[in-house]
């Protein structure tokens, strides 16, 4: 278990050189991510920012194996690699050894391929499923996803005369996952480093599928200053809306405790998806805070 | 070796099994099933070594195929019609990434209306995705096309499908030579193929190519399949030396003084012999042409038994609705073209949905073939057997 | 080349008997084919099967339309009047029914014989079932010798695990026996 | 640029990491500047870096690797003793 | 009626926002995109009153369209490349029950690599569909196209798709005649369509088609879309008559007298007619042809223009791997075969992924078909723009 | 509410001649089902036993308008259906009113259509959906399906020297359905008509989407007499292996009571589909019942 | 069977319910009977079956319609008063 | 024809400035085209966007390699040398920049005619906030008389709402009368 950053390894993973937009904490996630897996690991990505800013031909900043397929068919190809490695090394065809893990978006998760997360959960192969959540599609311009937090402006969700921003409520991922009797299942945010790398190292340990559902504001999409991201993913998770938890084997467990919690009204200001939303929507945010809190057992609103 | 009778689709599970693959996800639909409850079968007798993936979907079946592949792992799939199309966008991403993947397609028609039955729509809308495609028209050839296939996908690095029609040779149950394992371990030996997405190569696979390369890397498709043609012939020669049978891109019957030729492909060619044999003995100068290995597409084999025709009939058992002509008519066209041939080519559509093509119906096709022949003037696409 | 259709409901085994006589026929060094009647087959439908015999290879891919033998496994199946259609002239009708073969005559005008057994009974009494495809053919062969009967044990042995094959082929013998034949000339 | 010939197979890059060849340094508007001095090597910019612009040395001293910096300010943020600030660049 | 400077996608977006649609369920897409964000916009201001359904993928967002098309709402939806592709299976589903819905396909390079520029090959793929196709030239056709697909498709009952190519025009702001929406009104009607889900009728729908009556239902398919081109031309005549400018199935540039033709599709065309003019200039009698209504196939058209032509170039823009001929060269023949003509085409394939065509391309292609209009004799496909 | 069978109305919906096997029980559950609709109701059905035994041209058995598009979609076309006629409702080009409804099996539901369903409820269509549970896909000959039980037969999980049948465990639907937040969600079995009929009523008067997970025994696909379909379903609930339940607004509640369960060998011995399976089996089948009757509160098991 | 001109346009029916032109009479091999008698109108039969094969009267009185029967037998067993009983079809 | 390269980053509304002047010409009753270079945008990326204009309709579609004016909406892009690429002999060039237009005399060797002005500067004092998107259009209006300002006027006002279309407005005045010219010749 990692206890300090001193006990990171120093190992890169994910080059510098990717295209990422400046600010941007997919790539400060896959970082840590790649950190924590120590590098012996097939990595599965479907299409997404993350794709298209680390693949441009000529250039990979990946020095792990990594496949792009498609969009909607991330945890399908892993299942492939992973039974073909396990057929392999069965046969004696193969003395390799390597982890699979899907690193997604949210779009290539909550939505077009949730089928295929679905199925590859079900049928119990043993790798790790990370989603990096911007909660929305940012690769294509900022259209909402069912990540989309409730009230969020989105290019397909645009608060208008007729409209509030995103209608509906952020998609329970860990939830449905867990509902697919996985054995370990958490939340997680980069600005929680340490958090974030154990929690990959228990997905990557575990026997079976795993999934870790990352939090990774986009200064892009969200509407906030470049140098802002680890500041408001940590704002997530200190304001209740983003509790960082695990499921491990059935029992749930919060894993950063918040003692005073910030009103989430700090967290929407910094962001100008947030801009239009009225007191009723603050509120109305608010509550899916508190509830949250109730859940996971953090603590009180500051004063 | 043993003389068995079996169907089509057993056959080519057969064919799996004998090629020790080690990697199956296929989703199940009429008519192709039958393969994949046999392949589940010999895995879990542990007659076959194999991780069998339950997959969810057929999208998810050769998206899982490809990952396998890329590993290293010799990978089937089988899937029909809808499971065709829903495999639609990753049929071009298995042959772009160059995969080694065998898949069976067993001919259905597309809804609406469902019809689980036979044509070849399926197939024929998955024309450009770059895979080789071969069309058995026989339980025997289904086995003896899984068997090379394997081979050929190895050596060129692209996929191949085997099209066998649904029903017609899928559930038929005919004579099978079914060879002795070890001669098909020699053929294909069961070795890893290259593992590309190994931690000590830290490849990455599937980029984003710029304008400045996704041409040249399109075309090293076209590249490869073009080339393919050396190593199907190859393969089908050495083949031959251990099995004692060949096959060509295309089979022909009574060709060598023929006047009259009809073109098809698939199962129902076989029924066609039958009517050439039986206008042969009214004296009619008629021949057949069958299309085993559509892509590439075998054009010069073709030109070279056309040579001295006098009219042609092709028979479309798919549509392209609003199109200048239905698929493989139109590829007939062009070949002629190629060639500076001018022969009147008469177009038919026909057994769609599992309609059958009888006897009749092919006399009625070599009587306008005929026609068309001595007149030198074809007609409109032909409808066989529509209820007008 | 000689045609048989088969008439049955689903469930009951009946594409599984035209392939066993399919693999028989092979086995004997001849060539068949054997297919269903393609389409959602359900518990209780009636369903159609087919074989097709020939001492060369077969090339005739079509459905069948004009048999050469009718088999029907469930003499209820007789009450509707598709399974006398398109029987060749001069053909054999064989059926499971306890009754005699005189009184399906008007339902097979075409044929020049035709053969009844109680196939129900005899599955019942060899396999505890009342799984007729098996004891069907023993009739079939009786009253056409397409294969020697000795030809079917050793499909069965290699269709069947252990004592089912001997159940089966027990049925099968039974039947052979206790068919009854009658040709236009008279009960053989 | 290559050929069809020259290019590798099925859309594979077969250079792990090689874009550190590409040019980053070039999208920033604002230059990270580290003071050792104040810096109590906590390592929080160097983790938080999307870039991995930051290295860590090998005796826990951190600098910034300017050619791989896309200047977004999140280093400067999470450094609590401030011995990180944020310079505009200057073209020309 | 106003004259503005507007993309091709927010041209379809507007004229999508004045036919009043109802439902719109559409999934993004580089470069559909604004299409659908202009169109949410729309909607989230109360511009436009419809169902905007923020589906999941594009599988769903046609299958939404069907059934809303045939609830009886005016049915809208938007993709490219490999959204098209993963549509594959519905398509056939959206005209076979013979649904009303347009769609907007810009026009993107399918993966491997991935490629978000342009090229044909997401919709060539989709050629056996049995949709209607427009390929537009211009944003001002952007425009007119989709107010014409609803009536076309509303009258004929087959989808329409309108075919923009990705990035240069559909991210082009160029000059928009842009009607009054009364004008758009009048020509297309605001009403429900006929509901046929309608607990009223009871009607059971998309249902199992045996192989007793599969092959009719098929063939209407073939009928309707055969029909449709009266429809299609009545109602470009109708456009004219009220917004003043009409579209052929083809348009024709220099074609009058022209010894030489390029036939080219989509937005690359109005490049093309630059160097028609700079070659015309210099004595040369070359022309160009587009094809703008490619399903169905406008062969009589395409003859006509051909009467005396010398020679012919046909550009394809997508792939057809181990085939006789790329897409559009395979038509082209086999129209010239239909019509007994025998004019040499040359294939070429250029702008693939994003490629640009430049002008020294258009005048490369044409020296080369003036060659094989002299010599009679004709290369195997040039690749444009190839690096070799 | 449906309180007897007398209250049970007497107009059938499914017409007689349909092509379900002798014995099938999924006829009786949409004749249940659509009795309860009251028959104002557009139904979508994917590809399965029950789309092609009711629509085999030129027969139909539906008396209410029915469309079935393909197999993995009936929830996208439902949300179409149901979008169009708010659209002209609002609109005021039409004054059509009815519910929209799917019933598709569990191969079209828990597999290849999940995506869609999970769209669906995610975007808050009113919509009620009914998975019709036949364990496996039955149309195209008892493959298995995510909905297969622990252990079962098929012929994709065939049992066999290296292969106990089914290895994975049945997914859970309503769970995954509640994790998306929807109003309503229920377990049903047509050999419970009353609790079925009123659920029915129930998910269609709700306000967004409900669902409807039904048990279907089959006689085919489970192997076992066709008499005696409703006595297995009623077997199923009676061991606990079928608890029948509803989750009402976030309130789960037992719907019918097993005060004395029955061992679940008693449910097992009567299907050819478990013939093959061990002690070893049973017991662990016998503790999934054990398991839902802590969950749901059924009874102790019978002497 | 008509032609391509006659058939309802889109893969439609457009009879509501003509399944029961369908003669599924042919798949029985028993044949329930219901002893009125006996019967005391419960309705467990009628709700169960799967064909909808029992009709019931204004009079609450049940019976069955053979047409629509398949002989499963389920009716038999969901009747706890034995009322109905099921006789092997006779073919001929 | 006229054709104008603009070079900016992800994020700066390089391609919204492309489309304002496309739009003024448009209104103007002439032809114009404009588009970005596509690709995955990032914010900070460099990006290029670009315009044509011309007095007939406008045929050509191909990328633009050879420009007639060059604008650049961030100096520091100036390092890069890939902003004089193509510019054609006697070509303008716009920069946003504070120092005086000789500097760039060798970052774009073709230039007849070089203009720059602060527009981050004016950008900051007339709209609060450094999107210099506007402002540089004053520069190039003033460098080019490509269109009226008025015209401008007119396109931000339909673009922007309400007092954003009067900043942006001001920011383009004052970047048109702050704006420094060189020309071969000379400082203008
Ligand atoms: C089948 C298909 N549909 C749509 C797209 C277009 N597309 C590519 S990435 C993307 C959004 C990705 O969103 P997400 O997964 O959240 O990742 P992000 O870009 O936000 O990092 C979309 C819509 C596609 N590539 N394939
Ligand atoms: C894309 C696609 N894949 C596969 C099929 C074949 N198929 C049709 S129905 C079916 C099984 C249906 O299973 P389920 O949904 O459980 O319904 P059931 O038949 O068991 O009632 C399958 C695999 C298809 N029609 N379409
Ligand atoms: S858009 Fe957002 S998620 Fe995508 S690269 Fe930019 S900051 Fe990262
Ligand atoms: S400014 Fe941003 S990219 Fe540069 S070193 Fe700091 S955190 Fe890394
Ligand atoms: S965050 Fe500050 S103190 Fe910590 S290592 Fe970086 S520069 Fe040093
Ligand atoms: S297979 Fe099962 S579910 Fe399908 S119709 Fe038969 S009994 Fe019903
Ligand atoms: S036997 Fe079956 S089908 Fe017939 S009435 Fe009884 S329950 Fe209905
Ligand atoms: S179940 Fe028995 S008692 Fe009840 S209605 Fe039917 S026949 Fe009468
Ligand atoms: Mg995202
Ligand atoms: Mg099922």
């Amino acid at each position: 278990m990692f206890k300090t950053i001193k006990d990171l390894p120093r190992d890169e993973y994910l080059a510098p050189g990717h295209r990422l937009c400046a600010g941007c904490t997919v790539g400060t996630a896959v970082r840590q991510i790649l950190k924590a897996s120590g590098g012996n690991v097939v990595v599965v990505t479907a299409t997404s920012c993350l794709e298209v800013s680390t693949s441009y031909f000529p250039q990979t900043a990946w020095r792990v194996p990594w496949i792009h397929l498609g969009f909607e068919n991330s945890a399908a190809v892993a299942a492939g690699i992973e039974s073909a490695l396990k057929a392999l090394r069965k046969k004696g065809k193969s003395n390799e050894d390597f982890h699979v893990m899907v690193i997604s978006g949210d779009g290539g998760t909550f939505d077009i391929g949730i089928q295929a997360l679905s199925g590859a959960l079900e049928r119990g192969h043993d790798l790790l499923y990370i989603c990096y959540d911007n909660e929305a599609y940012m690769n294509t311009g900022i259209q909402r996803s069912s990540a989309t937090p409730y009230a969020a402006a989105t290019t397909t969700s645009p608060p208008g005369a007729r409209s509030i921003g995103q209608r509906t409520h952020k998609k329970d991922l860990v939830g449905i996952a867990i509902a697919h009797g996985i054995p370990y299942a958490a939340t997680a945010c980069p600005s929680y480093p340490i958090d974030l790398m154990n929690k990959v190292r228990k997905g990557l340990d575990v026997e079976g599928p795993s999934l870790l559902h990352v939090l990774t504001p986009c200064t892009t999409g969200w509407r906030f200053d470049p140098s802002l991201g680890i500041e408001i993913g940590r704002l997530a998770v200190l304001t209740g809306l983003w509790p960082l938890y695990e499921v491990d084997r059935g029992v749930t467990r919060l894993t950063v405790q918040v003692p005073k919690r910030e009103p989430v009204r700090k967290y929407l200001e910094l962001q100008g998806r947030f801009k239009h939303i009225s007191e009723n929507e603050i509120n109305k945010i608010q509550e899916i805070a508190d509830k949250n809190a109730e859940k996971f057992g953090l603590g009180p609103i500051k004063e | 070796m043993k003389r068995v009778a079996l169907s089509g689709n057993y056959a080519v599970a057969y064919a799996v099994k004998m090629a020790d693959v080690d990697v199956i996800a296929a989703y199940p639909i009429t008519p192709q099933t039958p393969i994949v409850e046999k392949l589940s079968e010999f895995v879990a007798d542990g007659l076959l070594d194999a991780e069998y993936i339950n997959v969810e979907s057929e999208h998810s079946a050769l998206s899982a195929c490809i990952g396998s592949s890329l590993t290293g792992a010799r990978t089937f799939t089988a899937t029909s019609s809808q499971g065709l199309a829903y495999m639609h966008e990753v049929l071009f991403m298995a042959s772009s990434l160059r995969t080694s993947i065998v898949m069976a397609n067993v001919n259905r028609a597309l809804s609406h209306p469902l019809n689980i039955w036979n044509d070849h729509s399926d197939a024929m809308a998955e024309r450009d995705v770059g895979w080789i495609q071969f069309w058995v028209n026989s339980v025997q050839e289904a086995f003896d096309a899984t068997i090379q296939a394997f081979k050929i996908a190895e050596e060129v690095l692209l996929p191949v499908m085997i099209n066998l029609d649904g029903f017609i040779l899928s559930h038929i149950n005919e004579v099978l030579i079914l060879p002795d394992e070890e001669l098909v371990r020699e053929f294909i030996p069961s070795k890893p193929l290259f593992n590309r997405l190994s931690p000590k190569l830290a490849y990455t696979i599937g980029v984003v190519g710029p304008p400045e390369y996704y041409y040249e890397m399109r075309y090293q498709i076209i590249d490869a399949i073009e080339r393919s043609r050396k190593n199907i012939n190859e393969v089908n020669r050495e083949f031959g030396e251990l099995f004692g049978r060949t096959y060509g891109n295309i089979s022909t019957y009574m060709m060598e003084d023929a006047d009259y030729a009809l073109i098809t492909m698939g199962a129902v060619s076989s029924t066609a012999k039958i009517v050439v044999d039986s206008l042969r003995k009214e004296g009619e100068k008629v021949g057949l042409i069958s299309i085993r290995c559509f892509r590439p597409f075998p054009k010069n084999d073709i030109i070279e038994v056309f040579e001295d025709v006098k009219s042609i009939g092709v028979l479309d058992r798919a549509l392209t609705p609003g199109g200048i002509g239905h698929p493989l008519f139109t590829e007939i066209v062009t070949t002629l073209y190629d060639s500076s041939k001018i022969i009147p080519v008469q177009s038919f559509v026909g057994g769609l949905g599992g309609r059958d093509i009888t006897i009749d119906d092919f006399k009625q096709m070599y009587k306008i073939i005929k026609d068309v022949g001595l007149s030198g003037r074809r007609k409109p696409c032909i409808y066989i057997g529509l209820r007008e | 080349m000689l045609e048989i259709r088969w008439h049955g409901r689903g469930g009951q085994g009946v594409v599984t008997a035209a392939e066993i006589l399919a693999t028989a026929v092979v086995n004997e060094g001849k060539y068949a084919q054997a297919f269903a009647a393609f389409g959602p087959e359900r518990r209780g439908a009636p369903v159609l099967a087919f074989t097709r015999i020939n001492d060369n290879e077969i090339l005739l891919r079509t459905q069948i339309y004009e048999p050469d033998i009718v088999v029907v496994l469930d003499k209820s199946l007789c009450n509707d009047n598709g399974v006398g259609r398109g029987l060749k002239k001069n053909g054999i009708a064989v059926v499971n029914t306890s009754s005699s073969p005189e009184v399906l005559l008007n339902i097979f005008p075409n044929a020049s014989k035709i053969a009844t057994v109680d196939a129900t009974r005899i599955a019942i009494e060899k396999l505890g079932v009342p799984v007729t495809n098996t004891a069907i053919l023993g009739a079939l062969i009786r009253a056409t010798r397409i294969v020697k009967i000795e030809t079917i044990e050793n499909v069965l042995k290699e269709k069947f695990k252990g004592v089912l094959a001997e159940k089966n082929f027990n049925a099968v013998k039974e039947a052979y026996e206790r068919t009854l034949i009658f040709d236009r000339g008279g009960l053989l | 640029m290559k050929s069809w010939k020259e290019l590798p197979i099925g859309a594979m890059i077969i250079e792990p990491g090689n874009s550190i060849e590409y040019n980053v340094a070039q999208w920033r508007v604002f230059r990270p500047v580290l003071d050792k001095n104040k810096c109590t090597k906590c390592g929080l910019c160097w983790i938080f870096c999307p870039e991995g612009a930051i290295v860590r040395n090998e005796d826990e001293s951190y600098e910034v690797n300017l050619s791989f910096c896309k200047g977004c300010g999140i280093c400067q943020r999470s450094c609590n003793v401030k011995a990180i600030t944020m310079i505009k660049e200057e073209g020309l």
